[in-house]
């Protein structure tokens, strides 16, 4: 176990390091490229942050119009700051130590659940699924629905499994 | 960006999954857990819905998913769980591998480190959507799965594979405009691969196989994280990826084999397997009445149960049988091994189903020091949990393998169909020990014959 | 036990709230105000993403001015993107469980030292008077002088103190 | 922002400072823990000074206060250790605070949620210092410390300084140009609660406000961590935090008493003292002869040491004493209560340092069990955590905490300078019991003598 936990933890250390050390690469090696999102964003948010306060009519467009984009807004930035990727995989680290701590604990006895429960957590990717389902264009939305759908088989049905395994084990 | 109040209820929502798996702890608290992640799930989902718009599409999708799932969820037999989890698993892989393809699609223009999480996504998603699958064939027993095909000189191919695999993705991310066509390449190459990997594994290995490729999902999970830069994701796929290496090294451990031993397979090949029917000679077979005498006077009873109680879904019976037994004063007592079954705790889920009382579970460890105080050593189904040969061959394929050494007590009734092998294939010479007897027959109907046999008896 | 941790992560996520509410008020609510350290940031991120590769003796002339400056700019820029102070939140709330944990298994045979050794680790505000001292301005550096003093002491005579009767216990 | 390597490796010694608190789980891993916390404060040291330049200030500053911490370490007795973690703690939280204030003078144009860390740092580094300097004061029985002052209806007072406290809070964020001059009036009235508040608080419950201090000390590094955005100070603030917390909370459970107990000192309030005299009327003294006789026969000696023996430093004598007594074929122990002496964990870490075995160290409960069976128990410089009266008298100051039932032994041996009380205040009906025999004297010098004498004895 011991012996899991650091290999595991040697390789997200290792992980973090390559990326960040890619993603300040790119930052410092490829700066003559055009970056058009980059630059683009940044334009944005420099109009937002120096625009007076928009009347309110507008504003709720704004919003509205906010919400529509933010996918596509997401997807196109592609703009983390070294920054909040470095503190992702930080969290992602934190978040499998964590792991590693609780399961541990779990009993034998609960093996089973943990599987079929752990797997159905994995379906999360249905959050993912959602944000670029739908988008309009053909074929990526079509996929997306197609993620929608799997997803969703995994993370209901492995919830609903998962209860009716432990539903026994209360009865005791 | 999105507000920052959807980020914030994003961070509880991961919280939530973290508590969730903290209730996961304790059987009391377990159901609570369960539900705990759900509702996390659900608030991750509702957030996503709410940062976006045109739900057509997709409340069209989440019905159809959702009514597959609890239509699957709610008719599968417990025996079947372990195809179901593999199943439900594939299917969280291949949505990571779509999700990562849309973003892909929509925006090809990504960072190195967003291209470094798509390729990884791709190929870890793809290993486990068809790890997953032929996994879950191999453990329907579907007929394509029955025999391995041949593959010539496998681990070279597996070996070349991975290469061209590696190499793919370093160009993935060197080309730098998210080219779709080396993403689509990266995909099908992995497919073959997790094809390959799983196919030449025994389909009683699956169980860490599952486990190994949930930890998988969780991987491809928390790195389409990376790809939409989402918090609930990173956080929940690094939770599912630790609980899934933590449950494969447990039942490795549990079989005493390496994890290199169990993916590249050397199972059937250690030692010469002793013949048959040279073991066997002296197998002595009994019949329910007999076994009914033999209980009258028992004071300690103990029921080793096995795969055999899963298939012929004899814990009903088992359980009734004991009650019996413990209103005539007998202590009843039952030994679970850890991989007992084919998934880990499979035994106590069955038994749990049956309404056995929590306290008669005894772990291995714990009933093995009372064995030799034991009357009768009921095996229901159980073969190579209670093999011998693990402690004796050094040479033998389960060398090492803790057993439940059933062998101990005064009389021990081994229940199965046949004097065919478990699934480490050899044979058992607990069957042919002098206080050993065979009673043929299925599990749960031989149980019953028991159970009528010794309330003739009174 | 049980209920200080439900109490004190309730506390956290109250403040997450609080403070990512508060982060978010000020995005949306000054904009007309003007925030001249963000814009001059934003403008040399502009600059420096599409700055042609300097050549190298100009370059190093750069990062060094880059790490002198490093600290003023930090500060200056005031630039955490609501997000990267919302993950600092999440990581905050993480390692208050990790904490709870872990600290719940020390045994309390080893209470002393684990308070001792924890109030020298408390001893990092270090890196924060690393980070001001001697910036030059009078007050401000002196300040950070006595800083950076004060927290070695806690860091430097904290670990030792905590071996010294650590060291007891290995004998053993 | 500094070069993503530094952020990096500021991730790794955040992560660094986990694994050396986990390795804390364990004595044979602790010194190791101790060590790996240690490497990750030099290595977010060194990160910090690569990301800056100018060193000679700092130089010195990190030499000054490194020596500074080595002599007090290095010369302290072990006695004093919890004023000197109260010292240390102090100058964390002054520390922060400064910290806090120059980044503020350097940039007065922070974001709100910078401000908001900015006063909580103000606020719990200055309670945090002026809080520590006080329980230093108390615990080094500095004259002026020694009667706490008397300030009139000092709950409102403290009341109404919180309040302004707030107002002035808010009033600094919503300023919005961090405005230094309300910082330093936010300094200095946290610094006058922070006096108030633990000078009114009992010496000996000075343990609890250290953990606790200790704790805000970890938050104020925090938050400043948040002010420079800087996530090794916010995962090791956190850590200290959650520490601090639990350990306070562990030593309430074991006085059974409630925080806000403590904090607001009920203590000597509680029902009316049992007059001494009355109490003490039957007191039988000895002397170390008849005690070196009465352990001639004994079988099983326990030993229950107090804040008496750290005082006296007898460690060594006893276990001296306890080596001879084991030669002569009696099995010893040592019965630890969870808050003898000042600090969790003081008698172990004293009694370590004299290498008594780990084995025979025993907690509050498991030692309970077997008192009956008990020929000698000592009680060395012990009081209030043998005092019976915490379980027959429910209106006693320390009524419902558990103690060590020294009682039940066949003969109780008290070694004390006086029949003066501890540190409850209330004397001790255990002095009188029959089975009770006095020996007044310093500790050491009394474990000594009856050392000396069981030596002539043989
Ligand atoms: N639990 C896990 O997580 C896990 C994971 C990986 C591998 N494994 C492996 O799986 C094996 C589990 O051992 P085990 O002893 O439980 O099972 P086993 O060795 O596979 O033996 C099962 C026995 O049950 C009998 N059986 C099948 N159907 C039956 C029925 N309807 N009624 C009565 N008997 C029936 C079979 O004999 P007949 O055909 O003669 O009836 C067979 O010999 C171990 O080798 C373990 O390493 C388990
Ligand atoms: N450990 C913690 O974490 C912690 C925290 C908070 C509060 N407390 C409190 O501290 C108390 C600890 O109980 P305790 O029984 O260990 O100590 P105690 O009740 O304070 O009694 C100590 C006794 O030692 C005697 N003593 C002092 N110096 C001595 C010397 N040189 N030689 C011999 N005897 C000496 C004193 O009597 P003489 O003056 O007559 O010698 C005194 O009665 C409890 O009430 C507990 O609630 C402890």
């Amino acid at each position: 176990m011991q012996r899991v936990l650091k290999w595991s933890c040697a390789t997200a250390v290792l992980l973090a390091f390559t990326a960040a050390g890619l993603a300040w690469a790119e930052d410092g090696v490829k700066p003559a490229q055009p970056e058009p999102t980059t630059v683009k964003s940044l334009q944005k948010q420099l109009l937002e942050e120096n625009a007076p306060a928009p009347p309110k009519t507008e504003s709720v467009e704004t919003a509205s119009a906010a919400t529509a984009s933010a996918t596509a807004e997401d997807i196109e930035a592609g703009g983390l700051s070294p920054s909040v990727i470095a503190l992702l995989l930080f969290i992602f680290v934190l978040a499998i130590f964590i792991g590693f701590e609780i399961i541990t604990k779990v009993p034998p006895t609960l093996h089973t659940p943990l599987m079929s429960g752990s797997n159905a957590i994995s379906g999360i990717t249905i959050v993912g699924a959602l944000l670029v389902a739908g988008d309009g264009q053909g074929v990526s939305a079509f996929i997306g629905f197609l993620a929608v759908v799997l997803a969703t088989i995994n993370a209901v049905g492995g919830f609903l499994v998962t209860h009716r395994m432990l539903a026994m084990f209360q009865k005791r | 960006m999105d507000s920052v109040y959807l980020q914030v209820a994003y961070f509880v929502a991961a919280l939530l999954f973290i508590f969730g798996l903290k209730k996961m702890t304790h059987p009391r608290t377990a159901v609570k857990g369960n539900a705990l992640s759900a509702i996390a799930m659900a608030l991750a989902l509702v957030i996503a819905l709410v940062a976006r718009d045109g739900y057509v599409f997709i409340t069209v999708g989440l019905m159809v998913g959702a009514a597959i799932g609890v239509w699957l969820a709610t008719t599968i037999k417990m025996t079947a769980m372990p195809q179901l989890v593999a199943l439900f698993n594939g299917l969280g892989g291949a949505a990571s591998i779509l999700v990562a393809g849309a973003v892909l699609m929509l925006d090809p223009h990504q960072q190195a480190h967003e291209l470094i999480a798509t390729a990884a996504t791709g190929v870890i998603g793809a290993v486990t959507f068809w790890g997953s699958l032929v996994a879950f064939g191999k453990l329907q027993e579907l007929k394509a799965f029955k025999k391995p095909f041949h593959v010539p000189s496998q681990q070279m191919v597996n070996g070349l594979l991975a290469a061209f695999i590696l190499a793919m993705c370093a160009l993935f991310v060197v080309l730098n405009t998210g080219h779709g066509l080396v993403y689509v390449v990266i995909v099908l190459a992995a497919s073959v691969l997790g094809v390959l990997l799983v196919n030449s594994i025994g389909g009683a290995d699956m169980p860490v196989v599952i486990a190994l490729l949930n930890s998988y999902s969780g991987l491809a999970a928390a790195a389409t994280g990376f790809v939409i830069n989402n918090v609930v994701l990173v956080v929940s796929g690094a939770l599912v990826g630790a609980s899934g290496l933590i449950l494969t090294s447990l039942m490795c451990k549990a079989m005493n084999r390496s994890l290199t031993n169990v993916l590249f397979g050397v199972m059937g090949e250690g030692g010469e397997v002793a013949d048959a029917d040279e073991v066997y000679r002296n197998v002595r077979s009994t019949s329910a009445d007999d076994v009914a005498m033999i209980l009258d006077g028992a004071q300690r009873v103990v029921f080793v149960p096995g795969y055999g109680m899963a298939v012929a879904q004899a814990q009903h019976a088992v359980r009734n049988l004991a009650k019996v037994l413990e209103e005539h004063g007998a202590q009843i007592e039952y030994g679970i091994h850890p991989v007992a079954g084919r998934m880990p705790g499979h035994m106590n889920v069955l038994l749990a189903e049956a309404d056995v009382p929590y306290e008669q579970l005894k772990e291995m460890d714990e009933i093995n020091q009372t064995l030799d105080t034991v009357d009768v050593a009921f095996v229901i189904g159980a073969n190579d949990v209670v093999n011998p040969v693990a402690q004796t061959d050094p040479n033998s394929v389960i060398a090492g393998m803790p057993i439940i050494e059933v062998g101990k007590a005064r009389t021990v009734i081994v229940i199965k169909r046949s004097l065919s092998p478990g699934f480490a294939g050899i044979p058992n010479p607990l069957f042919a020990a002098d206080n050993t007897l065979m009673l043929f027959g299925d599990a749960q109907k031989a149980v019953l014959e028991i159970l009528n046999a010794v309330k003739e008896n009174l």
